[in-house]
Formats: C-alpha cells, structure tokens, sequence
C-alpha cells in the first residue's frame, strides 16, 4: 500500500482529540455495570496531524467525479454541486434531533414536502414515502407494500418476475420480502420478450419489476401492454427508479401504468455517492397502495407539517428514522436549483452525451443491441476479447489515462459487458477524450496485447489479486 | 441554473456525429402514448444566491440544537464531532467517489473500510465487520434474518428493552423473511434472564439484547448468552452503543454470534436522524462469513507483491449472486463509515475512553440531583449508563412543554410508546452549566 | 489542548540523542537576565467544544449582513461569492502550502497564479500584473511610489475623489519615500482635468484617479490621461474596481501606466475588510518590470522541455536585492488571488459582464427613486455606476441610526471625511423587495 | 504542465455561473459612461464542473504542511487547525463590513482585544496595532514610527542597522521607510560582532532591527548589552517577531528592552500560509511609542470597544482598514486553544525537535556554527558541494522523497545554506524519515552524484528553467 494504516502511526500516549473537563464529581459503577467495564480499548494513539495527514493522503488515492469522467453505466456519476453540501451543512437544517417536536422542525419539513411533490410530479406518482435509505431499501420496501397489499386483499401472490436484464439488486429485494423471483429472458432487441412474459403471469404473480429504459439503455416499446398484461393478473408493476435521468419531463412512470416505484436521489438528483453511500430511495405509490407505505408519512394540514404515525396498513417502519434526511437536503437544492425545464434539460444532455459516445464507439467495439438507447448503453468487447485483452483489462487500461471504467460485465446478457453512462454534466472535450482513450486502447491490444493485459501500470498499485483475497480473507488488522 | 456543460453549439455538433437533427428525436422511441406533453410543474431553476436565501429562510422556522439544551438521545446521540471529520470527508476524491470497484483507483476509500472494519472489530472483539449498513434499525433486522438463515429457524425473541424503532424495523424485514416474533416483557427496564429460558425452544432461531437497552439499562449480558448457548442452533444477536465501548466490555466477551449496532454517534452528527451509520459484524467463522450481507474489504498484493485492498467475498453479494445473495443490500453508508473511522482515530484508544466516562459521571450527577426532587424519580436506580427514564407525578408531555418553553429539550416522551416517564440522555457535550439549569428549571416546576 | 505530537517517551529518547537532560537545558544560552520566570499570563487551553461555544458566544455580540439589508461600499463591496471557491480553496493543498519556493511540488500554486496574472491583465488590459499585494491601499501607496521611482521626480497628484483610506496609506508610504503631495479639490463628485493641468510641474511624478471615483462617477479618463501624457516623465496611476471592468473599459484604453485596485470582491467576501486583495498591473515594458514590487510568476519549461511554471525576476525582490528591493513585500496575498481566479473563471466572460450591468441597473433604479423623495438629493446625478452620494435635509447619521433601527444600512457617512451625505451602494445581490424597504422607509422618516 | 489552462478549457457560450434576474428595468447609460464601456473582456468560458475539475487537478500537484513535514527555515510552517478554519467561517464574525457601527460588531472587537492582550503579554510590549497584514508589513509600519518618533523629537536620524544575517526584508523595509541601510557583519559565533555595532552605532543611528534568535536560530548572548548599546546612542531596538517560536514562555522582547517589534500571526500562531499569503503583522511597542501607531486603535472603555481614530501623532493608516481580521480571528482561536502553558510547550517542542534534527545531522552535513541554537539551525551544504552537488541539487533531491526542501542560501553568512525548522507540530518519526533522506541523499551523492544534479525525478514537471524564465519572461497567456 501507498500509505500505510493508520495503527501504524500509532504511538504510546499520544492524542489527537481535545474534551472540556468532567466539571462534576465521579459516580461509583454501580455492581451490574462494574462487570461490564473493560480494561481498555484497542485504537490508534495518534495525533490530530497524524489523522489530518494520513486521511489526506488516503484522499489522493482516490479518484472521484470531481477527478474527472466517472461513467459507471447505472449509476449516473454526475457532478455533486458544491452549493448543496453548503445547504445540508446550515447548523438549523442539520444539528436538529429526529424526536424534537414538529414544532420545532417546521423548516426541515417544508422542505422535505417539497421534495416529495417534486418527486410525485416528476413520476406521475400519487404519495411518496422517503424513509428508505438507498436505492435497494426502496425496492425492499416496496416489495413489502406489494406483499402487504395483497395480503390485506387476501390473495396469496408468491412470484416476482425480474427480466434477466435487471440490476441484481431486484431478484435479491424481491427474494427478502419473502417472494420467489421468475426469471424472463430479454428478446433480441434487448426487450421484454412478451411471449416469455404471458408464460411467466399468472394469479400466482405478486409483480413485474422493471426499469425503462432498461440497464441497455432501451426503452421498453411496449410498456403499455406489458403493465396492462400484469394488471390483467391482477399484479403489480414496479418501477426501478435507478434510470429516471433518462426519462425526466419525457416520460413518467405513473403515466406508463406503474404502480410504484423508488427513486435514487444519489444518482437523478446529484447528491454525492460518498464512496458507496449514503444514499437516499424514497418510494412513489399510486393512491392505492399509499396506506401500505412505511409509517410515519408526511403530511401537511392547514397550519403544519406532520409526521403521520396512525397507519394501520402501513408495512411498518424500514429505517430507525426518517431515512437520509441529509441528502434529502441535497436532492431538494438541487431541483430548486435546476427547476423544472432544467430537469427536462438534463435529462436531454444526458441521453445526448450517451448516443454522441455510442455514435463515436460503435465502429470499433461490438454494438449488441442496435435499438436506440437513452442515457446508457452497453458494447461488448468480444472483438477486443478475441484479440487477447478482455473488458477487464481494459477497464484497468482506462485508469492508467486517468478515467475510470464504465460497469463491466453486467448486464449479464451481454457478453464482455461494458455499460456506459456519461451523464449530461460531462461536455464535448471529456467524452472525446474518453472516446479517443478508448480507441488507444483498441489499438494497443492490436499492437501490445501485453500492455493492456498487464493494466493499470501507473496507479498506486498494480491489479490486485482477488481470488488470494477471497480465498484467504484479511478483513482487519 | 442547470449542470449542463455544453453549449448550443457543441450540442449540435455532437447531434450531427448521431446523425439525426434535434435532441427530441432521441426520445423518438418512446411510444407517444406514454410521452409527458406539459412540462414538468415545477417552478423555474434559481441561482446559488436565491438558493441560499431560500434554504436560510426556511431555516428559520427551524429551532437547532444550538439554540437550545437538549437531553434526547433514544437511539440518536448528540456527541462532540472533531472538526477535522468534516474537513476530511470534504475531500472530494472521497466523497464524490462511488463504491470501489475499480480497485486501483480507490486504494483511499478501500483502506479507510479496512481500517473502519478493523476498528469496529476492536471495539467489539469480533472478528468480521462489513463495510457498512444503512443504520442501526435496518442493521439489527439484518442481523435477526441472518441469524435466522443460519440456525435454519424462524422463531425470534424480541425484549422490549431494545429500540421500539428497531423493533419495528425488525419485524418489518422479518415479515419479509416470514420470521415468528415473541414479544418479551421487560420488568424494572430489564429483561429477567427466566424469560428467556422459558421461551427458547427447538424452533428458537435469535435472541436479540441490547446493550445498553433502550432504557440505558445494562442487561444481564451474560446469564442471557450462557442461556443461549445451551442451544447451540441459536444465535445470539447484540445490538450495541458503540461510543461506550471505549468504557463497556466487547460484546464478544460474553459470546455475542454477531453484533449490531449505530454508530452516528462516532462523528456523523444528528442531521435529524439520518445519514446515519449501521454496522454489522459476526464471529470469524466461514459459516457466518458466507452469510453476512453488504460488502466487505480484504487486504491482497498486487502483481508486484505491493499490499493494496480490495471488495471480496462478492459471491455473497446480489450483483453476483441475485436473488440468492444474502442481503440486497448495495449503496451502504460508507462516507459515515468513512466518519467513523477518523472519529475512532482523532479519539483514540483513551478518548474513547473519555467519552464514555464523562457521559456514565455526566448522567449519574444528573440523575442523582433528579431523583431528589420532588415529583420526579429515576426509575432504572444506579443500573444505567447515559441514559435513564425520569418517571414524573405530573403528565410527561406536560413537563416536556413546560421545559422547552425554558429553551430544554428534556428527553424523549415515554408516551410515545404507550409508556409512563421521560428518557433521559447526557453526553460528554453537557456542561454542569447545563445540567444545573435545567435542575433548577425542574425544581421550580 | 496543544499541538505538541510527541509523547513523553519520545520527548525523552530526543533529549537522549541530542545529549541533555531535560528540555529546560535547551534554553541555556538565554541569559538569565532576560529569561522570563513568570508563566505567561494567558489562560489555560482549552477544547474544542470550549472553543466552539466560546466563539459562538461571542459571535452573538455581532449583527451580520446576513441580519440587515446593507448598501454599504465605500472600498468594500457585497457581491456575489460562489460556493465553489470555498470549496476549492480549502483543498490543504493550497491553503497550508507557502510561497512556492520549491517550483517544481508547487506547480498547483504557482499555475493559478499565472491565471490570475493573466486575467487581471485581461481586465485591465495591461501587459505585466504582478502576483498580488496586501490590500488595494497599500497596491496604490506602492503604486505611487513606484512611479515616483520611474519617473526620478518626487511630486504626487492626489485627488480628493479617490477613497479617502487610500489617500491616507499613499500619504504614509509618501511620507517614508519622501513624497510630497499636491491635494487636488473636486467639483460635483469629479476632478476637473483643467485642475490637474494647472498642478502639474516639472517636479510632477505621479498623477492617480480613480475609475470609477470613491463617489461612484467616472472622471474624465481620457482628458486626463492626456493632460498628463503631455509630460512624458509623468507616471499615470489608476485605482480601479476590477469587479466592474466586465462592463467598463480596461484603463489601457486610456494610457495608464500603472493599474492597482482593491480585488476583496472578486470572491473574497468581506471578513471586516481583511484579508483584502490589492492587485498592480503595469505597462509591459523593461523599466516598468524592473520596478514592480512584489511577486511574478513565470511560464518556462523543464530539463526535458514541459511546461511549468517558477517565481521569476526575484532579482527586484528583497530576499536577493535587501535594501536595494522594489519593495519589501513577501507575504501577499496568494490564496486570495487563488480566490479571484475561481471567481473570474466561475464568472467568465458574460458573468462578470452580467454582474456590472445588474450594479449599474440596481443602482441607477435605487438612486433615481431616492431622488424622489423629499428631503433627499442624489448628488451625482447620473454619472456614477453603482455607487452614488445622497445629500440630505436631516442629518446623515440620524438617518442612518433611524435605518438602522429597521435593519437596514444604508451606506457610509461621509461625515466621517468631513463632508455631507451618504455614498449608497448597489449591488447585484441587492433584491427589487430589499431596495423598496429601504424607499418605503425613507418616505416615512 | 500537466494540467492545462483554464482558458483552454474555454468554450464560447459556455457558463458557470448563475445570478438572479434583474428585477429592475434597465436604466440608460449617461453620455459619460457610455463612453467607457467596454464591447467585451476576455475571460474563460466555462463551466462549474470545469472550474471543480480543474482547481482539484491543481491542488494535487501541490504540497503542503497536510502533506507532509515542510522545514522552511525562519517560515514557521506548523500544522493549521482545522478548527481555526471553522471559526473564521462563522457567519456572524465573518460577513460583516468593515463600516458597520462598532455597537454591531462587539463580538468582533472583543476578540480582537484578546488578541491584543494575548500577543501583549507574549512580548511584554505595552500596545498592539493589528493593522499590518504582513510580517514585513509590520516592519515597514514599525519604521514609520521610528521615524515619526524621532521626526517629533526633531532628531535628525537616517541610519538603520541590520546585521548580515538578517531576514532580507528587514533592510527593504528600512529602504522603503526612508532610511540609509548600514549592515554589521556578524562575529564567528553567528552574532552581533559588538565591536562592529559600536563603530555602526551614532547620533544618526535611528535603529537596529534585530531578530532574536536570529536566523541561525542562535539567542544573542549579549543582547541587554545590545539594546543597551543602541539606547545610549538614543536609537530605538527593533525586534523582527519572525522567530517568536523560540521563545514564548522563555524571553519576551520587552524585557530585553527592545522598543518595537513585530508579530507574524501566521507563523507563531499557526494561521495557514495559503501558498503565500495572507498573512498578519501586527506591531507592539513600549508605552512612549504607543501615541505613533496607525490609526485607528482598538481601544476599550467601560461600555465597549471601538476604534480611536483620534490620534494626531500617528504615522496614519498602512492597510484600507484594520487589517488581516481573518487572519486574527484564526490567531485568536489557536491562542485560546492552546493557552499560556501550552504556548511555552509549544515553544519547547518546536526547539526540541530542531536540536534532535540538529544532533541527527551535524555529522554529515558541515554545520558552521557549532553555537547551541533554538527552534532552527542552519546546515551548509559545501562538503556536498565538494562532492558534485550542490544545496540546490539536495533540495530538489528531497522533492522525489514527498518531502519538502528547507530554506536554500540563506541566510547569506552561509556558504550553501540549509535553513531548517522542523516546528513543533513533527513527531519524531516524521522527524527521523527527513533526517533518512537526508543521510540517503548524501550516500547518492557519492556513489551517483547525476542522481541528484538531475533531480526531481517524480514531481508533475522536472527542473524548470529559472534562467529562461526571467530571460524571456511569460507573465500571461
């Protein structure tokens, strides 16, 4: 490693922390608590320049979308604006305890309700909760409202259909509500394949999970009937809210005939994905299925907002509180900031970056699915493969010239996978690069398979083994 | 303003390299039935200034913490977070980064796991962390299923001395695991260690405690667990405050199977309740291994036998695995792990300790003055550590109102959950100052 | 707490090495006589929750901008501050770096400085700007006696019309260069440019303006300009406001020598008036260069012919001239410049444009209603930009205390030079609601 | 460079900013001013994530003190706290303008008296101004009253000494003020030759400008015989504050009769040098030289602190307003976190860890002056030198070990220099790995001395061109 572990730094007695005086006289430990008390606690004794020094170095290691290009298909990298960290850091917005009276909190909640009807406008949805913390929590709990409302319809639904194309996270969310999840093949175009639908429906069939446009990018042409062949069973259809930066002010998943939904304000509305969270989900229903949302709900009367606990059919709580408020904050600034042409705007850039990079790619990297696409799109590096370098290596090539890799081999439907989404706040410079370092790239494996192959050369460390790591895990110190 | 970084120009340049003639026909393949044709009702986008006004007069209509004194606590701690946290995670290639999955060029993010897993296992002795759970509630529901898929049983026992939000959150993700609950009763704000014995049996698959409990109460930790393992399918599932475990004995002590808990407290800030931060760690066993949800970070060598960190065991995982992954869960908290980790590190070995010490001495100053005042007793006695219930001759809610007119946030109303008194919480950030006003607003009540 | 990183322990094994026993020895060579032996009279350190709260406290005793509309200027100005900067300058990489001694770990300080030259020249349409100095005073003083030196003569013509805080820290740099200056009266808010004919001599170093004047107006530039072009050994200092050069034309238009001016609005907000940004900019020729004070930076090229970038022409600099140095400046102000630098690439072309337009225009609707009012006069008429004198039939400073009574600051009292009125100023992060209260309240006084 | 212009960066039409609408009708401009505008300035055409992007990409080809130890001598480059940064920030001690009524602005001022009082106790000088905002600015200011003194004295007085080790600014600050500069040639102990001073020393002598420990980090032995030497020849004893690190808790200026000195805020008090500046000066003088300090003076009476403007004998003012206020507010807040006992700590520490630097080094670099030193020490590299490279080759040698190089050539009593001053905020192993490469340089320099006249090796750009630069200088794009 490039820098080492902060134990390591560690040294007898040293501080780096500063606390006021007890300023009160000590308690005895009661009998029951004196046997609960340890020794001592192993953890670094280092000082605050240490902790300063190493986590700014551990930072250089990193590479973020404010490093440059971050275009990880699915997960829509876009800029974080500096101005919403700024409002979800004003101490009234932030140093506020989730039990404090609503009274107290008028403020937060204003603006917790604007974000919900944003939200529902945005997705044609009737009532939004936004307790669940990620994108996965928000399918989870959505499942659970689906299995709520057909147990309180008394129907016994077991099955969730997944098209084979979905992110991995819906079969396992469907899987931990409880449901068995029916796997359908996608047809050549990427699509539903309708027939394979019809066989999978039948009364036993609890929902359809479905994002469109799809992890290729492709909007399903048949949306229409493929919600109204679910209906026709009686099911549900369910909206993976992960691609909505394709679709916004072009389409809505309400208007579509979904029933519900969770949207990723981590990915559509910018807030920043942290290193891997937080995140935020929250989840849009139509009227009908709005008592099953996790209680408390938001709600507004005449003179105040309030936290609505009396919800009988409420699935329950999914998270200890409100879920992530505080990028809730950022969500908000963000649509404020943007507005709603700026929404459409965006969406419009986003899907415009993508073609103008599947346009400038498509002759030298293998195109599986000809279909137009929106904001993502996936090319396979067979050809590449066949040459001697796979989409891995070229994944870690792209890191050697300062670029991180697009999500590769996934979806799993397409071989050598490499899923790219550029988003619309990279300009016309960043994509060419990028198509340029590719087509490098391209041409290296052609005349030096090896280079490629051995990728990355230049970052702080060389491809690491995984399999050593998986087989004999070192998961602390 | 939008985020858009190309100009008109730019954009039909690049509509040309398409081929086609305006930006809508991009969306030509959406079937004109589902095609939005109003525009988003929305109100027009603003400036950073209007912005900024906007949020700081909504603002107002907040009352913070800094304008007042507050003593809630009841599963969300208001603790002293070094300054130098936000300094730190404000480093952009932190915290505009995603998950790691291009290893080479996240060796930051993926040590600093290392590091929080490491740490979290010191803490609670145990030998496998993961990289991070959306929070506690959620953690502790995960870590009931878990343990359920593990004993092959589906029976929990559920005191009532744990977090009623857990509790609820844990049964919601149980009910999706098709788990039976068994409610239990506490007396005296703890739970007999006879009740559980007479409810265990062949089908019992998790007993959850909280250490602390809900009530600030300590548990009979260890005639529980020794309860427990006279069943060897059962798990036994700990649910923790990890800012005193600088002060409290690693759950692995007595023979916790895995280990839960919230850590906002450890340098993430209130932020009404979320981001928050749940952890999870387990026994160092291949069986608990296989079955832990989320993401973890293993030490390996590169090509040149260079140390660097990588994600690992994936297979566990739903990208991987689907529908028979272990969790779904993907996007965790891993800038408040990130928190965390610089929190346990400025605080250290001794000012974890510290913490822990000033808030037990801070809470039993409190608690003693309290209880001598007439019409308030503390109902758990000496058996607390930060927090205790303050049971009152006048209506709870009625004591509460009076007090925050007096600028006191007193603590969380028992009410809420159907129950009598007020739970109490100090912590390091209370002065005597503090305290003493709000003894003397309780003496004039 | 302290700063102190070693233990105990390692404090020992130092004084080991070194060969003494304890760290008072190292004090030795300090004869007795001078040794202090009284602790510092200071109180004890403290943490920073402490701090934190203490500062709070005090902070408490202030009423913020964010509290009160203002219309203050008179050398300090409110504009717009994009969220960006600070986002950027509090990369650790810049802020705890120093002066760029060492080029080549530098290359980060030492390229933003280039751009700033770059755009301050582009701004002020002159040839070579240097890297900053301490406050747009102190760029003027240093302004002026640079000029003298150019020109070898040793009179200075000092209109009243530039701010009067300048005139008097030109006066003191005058004083220790052995100056002396000719006080030139205005007429209506300007100079008359007959005045400056009639003054100048052979003696004549010096003529400085400021564009626009301290009372918002334009002098007449040209006219002058060409007055004082008439002797050639006369050097043409202008003070100007950078914010507005989006809008008005660069001073090279009119043959300036020497530009400096106050660039604290260009980013930097306004922290009391400090720390500020004075920036010089000159024509770009041998003499001119050789006399500028202060830092340059360069563009050359590396041992295998990369650009980068280097501190250059140190031989006019004290640590190599000492007593022969153009200047004595070190220290400047490089993260304010960096500040500047965000700010005009943040802003570009049509911001800063966008932002002058939107003073003059809120200035000009602000002005032409106050002028209305009865009891209240603007004395520029409408030759000024965004600053403008209102004379009034009350007593200024009644009006003002009365203003303030409503939250509101209306500007800077021109009592506190001697004269009559008040100098409002405008800018664009002014609201329509805001300039209206301040109209509904003077209709009502 | 290996990071492009931001103008390269420039796109016609693109932006980065937003403001809000005009609100008010245009106004036409008078003759006067329409004659003054302007078509269009010049400046880059970007976007935000353009700017995020670029300013990144420049701080990382960066060093400072979070990266790692930085040993400018005489520089004082300690660790800045990041709590220091907080407080400057908050918005009621920082958005407030330099005329608002002092009854608005109490808070403000009472930290700035405590400031006051905390750097008056420091020194054992009787009366602070604030305004300077720079050590040499402070120096410059402190001459002017020398001047004013002796101008209101009617003592005719035009020379200043500086011995030859002092810092440089020290005779252009003299220069500037009006004064003949006359240098002393230092004795081979590393001070004041007093022979030297004697001969130096008239009725024409307005002062001596002295730093103490001066820049050899050596305490002047004789100094009561110095200040008393300069007062019998009626000249005043200037103390340059740079190397207030040395002494606090030790030796106060006042009380080795100095008359005036100045403060460097961002050195002693750990304000952060923001690559070059701001800085802060602030001047202390005994009481008879009070009455000449800049106008205005912060001063308190029963009710409130305001500022005296009335002070006819003053120099007048040196900066637009009060001076480097940010600057103080973080000086301010180191001063109270610290407090007095930790001041000498730190004191103690900071010439600890130079002496330990010293004792680790001095066999194998020459070390001109074997006198015992405080918080820094000066090194020659001429034994190097003889061996093929030079301190400037050492220096840039350092920079591929991720370690900032000391002070080089000076001071100028010292055949190839190396100025060092660790500060107290190292530790020993920080400490140890410099005196490593240190030692590692000098066996590189025998065995392959090319190395090191080559180096840097691994910085973002190789040895630059100095000679070319100023040769043919690019100063702007």
């Amino acid at each position: 490693m490039e820098e080492k572990l902060i134990k390591n730094y560690s040294s007898p007695g040293r501080k780096g922390y500063s606390l006021p005086p007890l300023e009160v006289e000590k308690s005895e430990f009661n009998q029951e608590i004196s046997h609960y008390l340890r020794e001592e606690v192993e953890l670094p004794e280092v000082s605050e320049v240490d902790v300063v020094r190493h986590y700014t170095a551990l930072s250089e290691l990193n590479y973020g979308v404010d490093s440059g290009i971050y275009p990880l298909g699915s997960c829509t990298m876009k800029y974080n604006p500096k101005r919403n960290e700024r409002i979800a850091r004003i101490a009234e917005l932030s140093n506020i305890h989730p039990y404090q009276p609503e009274e107290q909190l008028q403020g937060s909640l204003e603006i917790l309700y604007q974000l919900k009807l944003d939200l529902a406008e945005i997705s044609a949805m009737d009532e939004i909760t936004l307790q669940p913390a990620s994108g996965a929590h928000g399918e989870f709990t959505s499942l659970m409202i689906a299995k709520k409302y057909f147990e309180d319809k008394e129907e016994k639904r077991t099955k969730v259909i997944v098209p084979d194309s979905a992110h991995g996270t819906n079969p396992a969310s469907a899987t931990m509500a409880g449901f068995e999840v029916v796997e359908i093949a996608s047809n050549k175009k990427g699509m539903v394949d309708l027939d394979e639908l019809a066989e999978a429906l039948d009364q036993e069939t609890a929902a359809l999970m479905l994002t469109n446009p799809n992890t290729l990018g492709i909007f399903e042409e048949d949306i229409l009937k493929i919600t109204e062949m679910v209906h026709n069973v009686g099911g549900l259809v369910y909206y993976d809210g992960a691609n909505m930066n394709a679709i916004m002010g072009y389409a809505k998943p309400g208007l579509m005939d979904f029933d519900l939904m969770h949207f990723n304000l981590h990915k559509t509305f910018s807030t920043p994905h942290g290193g891997g969270g937080p995140g935020s989900g929250p989840v849009g229903v139509k009227d009908f299925l709005a008592p099953y949302l996790p209680k408390p709900l938001l709600k507004k009367d005449e003179e105040k907002y309030y936290w609505d606990y009396n919800r009988p059919k409420s699935i329950g709580k999914v998270h200890s509180f409100y879920g992530n408020y505080g990028v809730m904050l950022r969500a908000w600034a963000y649509i404020k900031t943007v507005g709603g042409k700026g929404l459409k705007k965006t969406t419009e850039n986003a899907v415009l970056n993508a073609n103008y990079l599947k346009a400038r790619l498509k002759d030298k990297f293998e195109l599986p699915y000809a279909e137009d696409s929106l904001h993502e799109f996936v090319l396979s590096g067979s050809r590449q493969k066949a040459e001697g370098a796979s989409t891995l290596n070229i994944a870690k090539r792209l890191l050697d010239y300062d670029q991180y890799a697009p999500t590769i081999y996934f979806p799993l439907v397409v071989k050598e996978a490499m899923m790219i989404e550029p988003t619309e706040t990279e300009n016309i410079e960043t994509l060419d690069h990028f198509v340029e370092t590719l087509l490098t790239i391209s041409r290296e494996i052609k005349e030096n398979p090896e280079l490629v192959k051995n990728a990355p050369h230049s970052t702080s460390v060389r491809k690491l083994d995984e399999t050593e790591a998986a087989r004999n895990p070192n998961l602390r110190w | 303003m939008d985020y858009i970084s190309n100009t008109a120009a730019e954009r039909n340049k690049m509509l040309k390299e398409i081929g086609i003639k305006e930006v809508e026909d991009l969306f030509s393949m959406i079937p004109e039935a589902v095609k939005a044709d109003d525009e988003l009702n929305i109100e027009a986008g603003i400036s950073e200034l209007e912005l900024m006004r906007k949020a700081q007069n909504i603002a107002k209509k907040n009352k913070s913490l800094d304008q007042q004194i507050s003593f809630l606590g009841a599963g969300a701690y208001d603790h002293y977070v070094p300054g130098v946290i936000d300094a730190l995670i404000s480093r952009s290639e932190f915290y505009t980064a995603y998950t790691p999955y291009q290893a080479e060029l996240s060796q930051g993010t993926l040590e600093a796991i290392y590091e929080y897993q490491s740490m979290i296992s010191d803490l609670t002795g145990m030998g496998i962390t993961n990289a991070s759970m959306l929070d506690g509630a959620s953690a502790a529901a995960e870590a009931v299923t878990m343990g359920a898929r593990i004993s092959r049983r589906s029976k929990v026992l559920l005191p009532d001395t744990i977090n009623p939000s857990y509790r609820e959150v844990i049964k919601t993700y149980g009910s999706g695991a098709e788990l039976e609950f068994i409610d239990l009763e506490s007396k005296a704000n703890i739970i007999e260690p006879e009740l559980i014995k007479e409810n265990i049996d062949e089908k019992t698959a998790v007993v959850v405690l909280q250490y602390p409990n809900f009530y600030g109460s300590i548990e009979k930790m260890e005639e529980i667990s020794k309860i427990t393992k006279g069943n060897k399918n059962i798990i036994f599932v700990v649910i923790v405050n990890p800012i005193l475990l600088g002060v409290l004995k690693a759950p692995a002590e007595f023979d916790a199977d895995i280990v839960v808990g919230e850590a906002q407290n450890l340098g993430s800030g209130l932020n009404y309740g979320g981001p928050n931060l749940g952890f999870m760690a387990c026994r160092d066993n291949r069986k608990m291994m296989r079955q832990l949800p989320g993401r973890i970070v293993g030490k390996t060598t590169d090509i040149e036998g260079k140390e660097g960190f990588v994600l690992t065991l994936q297979t566990r995982e739903q990208h991987i695995r689907r529908e028979k992954a272990t969790s779904n869960i993907c996007t965790n908290e891993a800038l408040n792990a990130l928190m965390a980790t610089i929190y346990l590190s400025t605080m250290g070995k001794t000012g974890l300790k510290e913490v822990g010490e000033q808030c037990y001495h801070k809470a039993h100053y409190l608690a003693k003055k309290i209880d001598k005042i007439s019409g308030f007793e503390v109902a758990n006695k000496d058996n607390f550590f930060h927090e205790f219930v303050v049971k009152t001759k006048e209506k709870s809610s009625q004591i509460i109102d009076k007090l925050l007119q007096k600028d006191i946030l007193v603590g969380y109303d028992l009410k809420r959950i159907d129950e009598d008194g007020i739970l109490v919480c100090v912590t390091e950030k209370r002065t005597k100052a503090e305290m003493d006003n709000l003894l003397e607003n309780l003496e004039v009540l």
